[in-house]
């Protein structure tokens, strides 16, 4: 008897190791996965809010369990307790599916994270992940695409203007993004030659894909931020600007559901940069080198795994407690003309050196011709002249007004408008009447 | 013995998948015509486009499968939606039909067209499956970069042509002049702290009187008379807010029911008199 | 599996969306329609790939995905500009051209 | 290797200097590519940049000469295949050029005239802002000329005919914004097609008759052509040696062509290009040959425009248009020579040749005088320049003598020989012909007192002055020439006509008289028309306002009522024929058109109302012509 997922996916080709576990051992490994995810999301909130209390020289909670250890098992249960409030016109159907849509995806994700090599399991050797295809990274892209719905829905149906906004941010945030997510795994597929998450925790055997495309995984770093809304790019919810964006009209359990999306969302994608730059489940150098490998194998790479991913969480938690939010305008100009030319531009060395290694190159030979490419280019740019605007005896451009006599023209070249001019000393007439009056 | 055991198996788990996912998509098919919001329609064409993906895994073309809902539901359906919210948010279709004719003939015709696409599909002389095994030995994935990037290379390049024409395409056309420079924010900030007053500081909020969310009801200032600075011009010039003497006015009722049922005078100094 | 079912799933959706861009006047649900019948196409190459053993099929499919792409940013582009102007999304407003 | 014949010799291929023949024609067209296309900034240059391209190609021309110098004289045609340009069917069209005694005689003179001419307008043109302009024409004119004179083909012959005519054209319409400047260039433009028309049905006569355009396959077969061919041929040519040499009744455009720059008259309108009908009717001898009544009428219109130049020269208070009908006149010498078969080619060259010196010298003489007088034209404002403008007087002064043929003056020789010609070939044309040369002799005259000598009667804001030597030089090279030019042409290694003898051939009349009778009576005649005209303009003061005068002054100074005829035989007939036809066309043919069209425009508003404009009925229809094509593939599947 199989699950129904993977009779779906048996007559596709597989991944060797997958497909063939009992399917209580599917179940148990299903389970797992979710308990672990709510475990990580209690225990991140607590972590995020101490670590920003002691940025800020606070203490942060400390008083419901050790330390303050349950405090967010305990909002959990203020929260599932708490008055539903339904706005009178929301769309009343998205309104209750946007939350589950947003949550849903969020926990599927890690079905193909691989958390650790083959164990033993009641005596059944199994890998310590729930299922991997040869397309895992690409589903993971498509699981995310679809949580983004519960967001952009749930802005919508709220029938408000704050959300309105905050799901059109985030449907453009995440379109934007995505692409330079995307460009940014094109590089590791290059290197790994597989889509397969396990495969490529395979392939950074010997070195992690962080030291050798560290540019695929800065520009990654920088999206997966821009990706789950977090600060400094948490536009969508921006308290300053939307209450709190897609989420002001919603409360209780649904409330809740976006909130626990955003957490498992964030373990999500830092799982993603520890499978597929960090090495996934493989211990960090100096003790991989310890007793042949010994903790690289057994249930130890569970407790890498963990950590790595935590770290990162501290890397989100530290952005938040450092930066403060950028403007959207300078957010998409970011994503749409640094990072994407980047990746792009970065993908082409990158296909270029794995075709060079592919023809057979040596890596000496690689580095000479490429740096005396770089060289060369440096001393051609030597060779041309600066230019420098000749101002001298330049008339000033000839002032036009643009509004004379009805309609704006725009202005011809070597005019400049007058009242451009007035604009940019005196921003906001109208708002200055609004003051006035 | 085994061998066939599978392929049963494989089949009926097929055959499964299909009747679980089929009549949801041609539901949510449907959903799409005869919803009357337009999110509604993309919702639902979101789920088809889900279903066709399952659809296409279990048609050996797993690849596909997941490109459908990256591209399809991840971005060409995102980008509708977002178009949506762009252009009006509460434009529901109104059902009166303006062509003379048109919704039965449309009808009529869509019926007909089906049925006769349907009988020749079902009628066709379709073998059995071949199978994808001896077509991606490599894997799907393999396979199909193996295709595109030998036989197909010059109609993905042309492809990819017609996408970057798109993109600039899509550019120009919604591309709108600035009359004006922009004042960047530094000369925004320069400028208002000339001006002096109470501009350096935000704008007040608009009142709260925890009866509705109400960033259309002006704020009160102290002396009781209402603060214009505190709504927004937007809603000013559409003509929708809501007086502030009017919630004056209802507070001063409640105040007087809330007298009048628990039968003590308030006390004066939590009162705010407008 | 026989593909016939996928066949008659292909054109039963390819009908509905053909006949939702006939009833339908918001031009964003005629387009979705579009894109409805495009994708009932991409399910009829997918099941005749694997009826013929064939990857040229899944292929087909992937170029019509771009293409796809493409119209939808392209026409979406039109669908605002023209909302821009004239303040309706309904394709029964944009029939001016005719004398 | 031999291609043919032409006139009494054998035409080799090209070899040596001879093959670089080309470079004569490349060199000036590169000069009116640079001067047209290049930058503003050339204009600088433009003197030297004008003047280099003529001064090359006269080096090559004389290179060409010297070397044909060198060999047998009957071996001096020499053929210079450049490409083909067309094929079809049996009719092949090369591009290629022609080097023989006649092309390379005119070559030196329209490269080494030129080539003065553009010095001069160095000088000339040098404070008009178009200058880089005027240089460029009159590189593109010096290019089209000679590929007119060297063309081996009618072909290719027209389209330097064509070449000069567009060149003519813009240079007379040079100062455009003058608008009877623009007016003359598109008269001259209008009566030249009239010519080329001619020129044109000719060359498809040709076609025709010899299938082909060739020199050297027309001339052969001419011999074996039915004359009625021929004498069409020959008229048709004629028709165009009218439109471009100016001869009657094509002749009213040269006058009006007197707008153009001074130096456009002189190497255009007097030295080269009106002299191309002269230059076709001698190449098209073996032509000619054959067809007797085409010679009679080459003969009857030179004959007519040499007197009718001369009646209207006498007449003209405009020097240069008192100049211009000389030309007219002399060029009607040259067609009256032609005229006479092979016993007058050589002396029609021969004049050509001669004319082409004293009158440019004379053109270039009016010039500097304009030049010194404020651009004043007006005879009757001038008067007693000799002492002012010396050089320019004496140097006139030699064009003068030998014009009106004074020994030893140039015009002398070569007008002596084409009276003495005609007066042995036909009688009246010969009587024509002196009685020519005696209003010659009173109309140069009279220009030569009315401007150099009597009192001085400039306009008050006159200051004369000689002009710089840039523009000097070439009047006294000029001069020069006129001096000595026919002397020398007629005697020295044994002259011009025994140098053009194999093209033209030759043949040798003889004069009921001796030839000094004949001499002393033409000289008679001249000195009796200088005298009249010393009676008449120089013992009496003039008048600055031109006197009424006799009825064939009056007609004299209408140009004869050249353009009046024009207008009532041709242009009034005209009008009428196109106003006819405008009505048939509108009435008959448009009202045909227009009936269809609008029984169209009715059926199609009838079908207009399937365009409803709702993008959904035809999505409908597409519905529905998707599901006929299903249907129709079910039943075509069906067995």
């Amino acid at each position: 008897m199989r699950s129904l997922s993977q009779l779906a996916l048996q007559t596709a080709d597989e991944i060797p190791g997958f497909g063939d576990d009992p399917w209580w051992l599917v179940l148990l490994k299903s389970v797992a996965i979710f308990v672990l995810l709510l475990l990580l999301t209690l225990f991140n909130i607590v972590y995020e809010r101490k670590a920003v209390a002691r940025m800020q020289h606070r203490v942060g909670p400390n008083r419901t369990g050790p330390w303050g250890t349950l405090q967010s098992l305990a909002d959990g249960m203020k929260l599932i307790l708490k008055e539903t409030i339904t706005p009178r016109n929301v769309d009343r159907v998205v309104y209750i599916l946007a939350p589950v849509i947003a949550a849903v995806p969020a926990f599927m994700i890690f079905a193909v994270i691989p958390l650790g090599p083959e164990v033993s399991i009641f005596g059944v050797r199994t890998p310590l992940q729930l299922t991997d295809t040869p397309v895992a990274v690409l589903l993971v892209l498509a699981i995310a695409s679809v949580g983004v719905y519960g967001i952009v829905l749930g802005g919508w149906s709220s029938g408000s203007t704050y959300p309105l906004l905050g799901g059109i941010r985030s449907t453009a945030q995440v379109i934007s993004y995505e692409i330079a997510m995307g460009l940014s795994w094109v590089a590791v597929f290059l290197f790994a030659g597989s889509m397969s998450t396990s495969q490529i925790v395979d392939a950074q055997e010997r070195i992690w894909y962080a030291v050798v495309l560290l540019p695929s995984f800065a520009v990654y770093l920088i999206s997966m931020v821009g990706e789950t809304n977090r600060a400094p790019f948490d536009l969508p919810e921006a308290e300053g600007e939307l209450v709190a964006g897609f989420m002001t009209e919603y409360s209780s359990v649904k409330y809740m559901m976006f909130f626990l999306a955003e957490y498992i969302n964030m373990v999500n994608v830092s799982a993603i940069a520890v499978t597929l730059f960090l090495g996934g489940w493989r211990a960090p150098w100096p003790i991989s080198a310890i007793g042949d490998g010994y903790f690289n194998t057994g249930w130890w790479p569970l407790l890498w795994f963990l950590a790595k991913v935590i770290l990162l969480v501290f890397v989100y938690i530290w952005l938040r407690g450092t930066l403060p939010r950028i403007r959207y305008d300078q957010f998409m100009r970011f994503g749409w003309k640094v990072l994407i030319p980047v990746s792009l531009g970065w993908i082409l060395v990158v296909a270029a050196m794995r075709l060079a290694f592919n023809e057979g190159l040596e890596r000496r030979d690689i580095l000479i011709w490429g740096g005396a490419f770089v060289a060369v280019m440096l001393l051609v740019s030597l060779l041309v002249p600066e230019r420098k605007p000749d101002l001298r005896g330049a008339a000033p451009p000839a002032e036009a007004d643009l509004t004379a006599g009805g309609h704006p023209v725009p202005p011809m070249p070597g005019q400049e408008s007058v009242a451009g001019r007035v604009q940019a000393a005196e921003p906001s007439a109208a708002g200055e009447e609004r003051l006035n009056a | 013995m085994f061998a066939q055991a599978v392929e049963a198996a494989g089949h009926t788990g097929e055959a499964v998948v299909f009747w679980s996912t089929a009549p949801i998509a041609v539901l949510s098919a449907l959903g799409l015509v005869v919803a009357r919001k337009a999110v509604h329609g993309a919702m639902f064409v979101a789920v088809t486009m889900i279903c066709l993906a399952i659809l296409y895994f279990s048609l050996e073309a797993p690849f596909l499968g997941v490109v459908q809902i990256v591209v399809y539901t991840g971005a060409i359906m995102m980008l509708f939606l977002f178009v949506i919210m762009l252009i009006g948010v509460d434009v529901s279709d109104s059902r009166v039909e303006t062509i003379r004719g048109q919704r039965v003939a449309a009808v009529l015709a869509g019926i007909g067209f089906g049925l006769l696409l349907v009988a020749v599909a079902a009628n066709a002389l379709v073998s059995e499956a071949a199978g994808m095994a001896a077509a991606q030995p490599e894997g799907n994935v393999a396979a199909i970069a193996d295709r595109i990037f030998s036989r197909h290379v010059w109609v993905f390049e042309v492809t990819s042509a017609l996408l970057i024409t798109a993109a600039l395409g899509a550019m120009v056309l919604t591309y709108r002049e600035r009359l004006f420079r922009r004042p960047s924010q530094r000369e925004l900030a320069v400028a208002r702290f000339r001006r002096g007053g109470t501009a350096a500081s935000p704008l007040p909020s608009p009142g709260v009187y925890a009866r509705h969310n109400a960033v259309d009801t002006p704020a009160l200032l102290p002396d009781g008379t209402p603060s214009e600075l505190s709504i927004s011009p937007v809603l000013v010039a559409r003509g929708t807010v809501r007086p502030a003497e009017q919630e004056a006015a209802q507070i001063e009722q409640l105040e007087q029911q809330v007298v009048e049922l628990t039968g003590e005078p308030l006390d004066e100094s939590t009162r705010e008199r407008p | 599996m026989s593909p016939t079912p996928y066949l008659v799933l292909a054109s039963i959706l390819f009908t509905i969306g053909g006949t939702g861009v006939l009833l339908r006047r918001n031009a964003l649900v005629a387009f979705m329609s579009v894109e409805l019948m495009l994708n009932a196409c991409n399910l009829a190459f997918v099941a005749f790939a694997r009826m013929h053993g064939d990857i040229d099929g899944q292929v087909a499919a992937f170029f019509v995905m771009v293409v796809a792409a493409a119209e939808v940013v392209v026409g979406l582009a039109i669908i605002v500009t023209i909302f821009r102007t004239r303040r309706s999304a309904s394709v029964d407003d944009a029939s001016l051209l005719k004398l | 290797m031999t291609l043919g014949e032409i006139g009494e010799q054998t035409v080799s291929t090209a070899g040596g200097v001879f093959s670089a023949a080309w470079l004569l024609i490349v060199f000036p067209l590169i000069g009116a590519a640079a001067l047209l296309l290049g930058s503003r900034r050339l204009d600088r240059a433009y003197g030297v940049l004008g003047c280099m391209a003529p001064l090359a190609s006269f080096v090559v021309a004389a290179a060409l000469f010297v070397a044909m110098l060198g060999r047998e004289p009957e071996q001096r045609a020499i053929s210079v295949p450049l490409y083909d340009l067309f094929a079809v069917g049996d009719y092949q069209v090369g591009v290629g050029l022609l080097v023989d005694q006649l092309s390379i005689a005119f070559s030196l003179l329209i490269t080494g005239v030129g080539s003065l001419i553009h010095v001069y307008s160095i000088g000339y043109m040098a404070h008009d802002e178009n200058r880089q302009r005027f240089f460029g024409y009159l590189n593109l004119f010096v290019a089209a000329m000679l590929l007119l004179v060297l063309a081996d083909d009618y072909l290719v012959l027209y389209v330097g005919w064509e070449g000069v005519g567009l060149a003519s054209y813009l240079l007379i319409g040079f100062w455009q914004h003058k608008d009877s400047a623009a007016v003359a260039a598109k008269k001259a433009f209008v009566v030249n097609r009239v010519g080329d028309f001619g020129m044109s049905l000719a060359v498809m006569s040709m076609v025709v008759v010899f299938g082909t355009t060739a020199f050297a396959g027309v001339f052969p077969a001419a011999a074996d052509a039915s004359e009625g061919w021929l004498i069409a041929i020959g008229l048709l040519l004629l028709l165009g040696a009218c439109g471009k040499s100016a001869q009657f009744p094509l002749q009213s455009w040269l006058l009006d062509a007197m707008e153009g720059p001074t130096p456009v008259s002189a190497l255009i309108h007097a030295a080269t290009m009106v002299t191309a009908g002269v230059y076709l009717v001698v190449r098209s001898a073996a032509i000619y040959a054959g067809a007797e009544p085409a010679q009679t009428a080459v003969v009857v219109v030179g004959t007519i425009t040499a007197l009718m130049g001369a009646i209207i020269g006498c007449a003209k208070d405009d020097i240069k248009k008192a100049l211009a009908g000389s030309t007219m006149s002399q060029i009607g010498y040259m067609m009256l020579a032609a005229g006479l078969g092979p016993a007058g080619y050589a002396f029609a060259i021969f004049h050509l040749l001669t004319h082409g010196f004293f009158k440019a010298e004379l053109f270039l003489g009016a010039g500097s005088v304009m030049h010194g007088m404020n651009d004043e034209v007006d005879m009757r404002r001038y008067g007693g320049l000799r002492t002012v403008m010396r050089t320019t007087y004496v140097t006139f002064a030699a064009g003068y003598l030998a014009i009106i043929g004074i020994p030893p003056f140039a015009g002398f020789f070569s007008k002596d020989s084409i009276i003495e010609a005609a007066f042995a070939n036909n009688f009246v044309a010969g009587l024509g012909a002196l009685v020519g040369a005696g209003i010659t002799g009173f109309y140069m005259t009279r220009v030569m007192l009315m401007t150099f000598f009597g009192e001085r009667r400039w306009a008050p804001d006159a200051h004369p002055h000689e002009s710089p030597s840039v523009m000097t030089v070439p009047l006294w090279i000029l001069a020069g020439l006129s001096l000595v030019g026919g002397a020398a042409l007629l005697y020295v290694g044994g002259g011009i006509v025994q140098w053009l003898e194999p093209v033209t051939g030759e043949e040798h009349v003889e004069l009921g008289i001796p030839v000094w009778a004949m001499t002393l009576v033409i000289l008679a005649v001249v000195l009796v028309g200088v005298a009249v005209a010393w009676q008449i303009f120089g013992r009496q003061p003039l008048p600055v306002t031109a006197p009424a005068g006799s009825p064939v002054t009056v007609a004299a100074r209408r140009d004869l009522y050249g353009d009046a005829v024009n207008e009532a035989v041709f242009m009034r007939p005209g009008q009428y024929l196109t106003r006819s036809l405008v009505y048939v066309d509108n009435r008959g043919v448009d009202g045909a058109v227009v009936g269809t069209a609008s029984a169209v425009g009715q059926f199609s508003s009838r079908l207009r109302r399937w365009q409803t404009g709702f993008v959904r009925s035809y999505a409908l229809s597409m519905l529905a012509g998707a599901a006929v094509v299903v249907i129709a593939m079910l039943l075509v599947r069906l067995p």
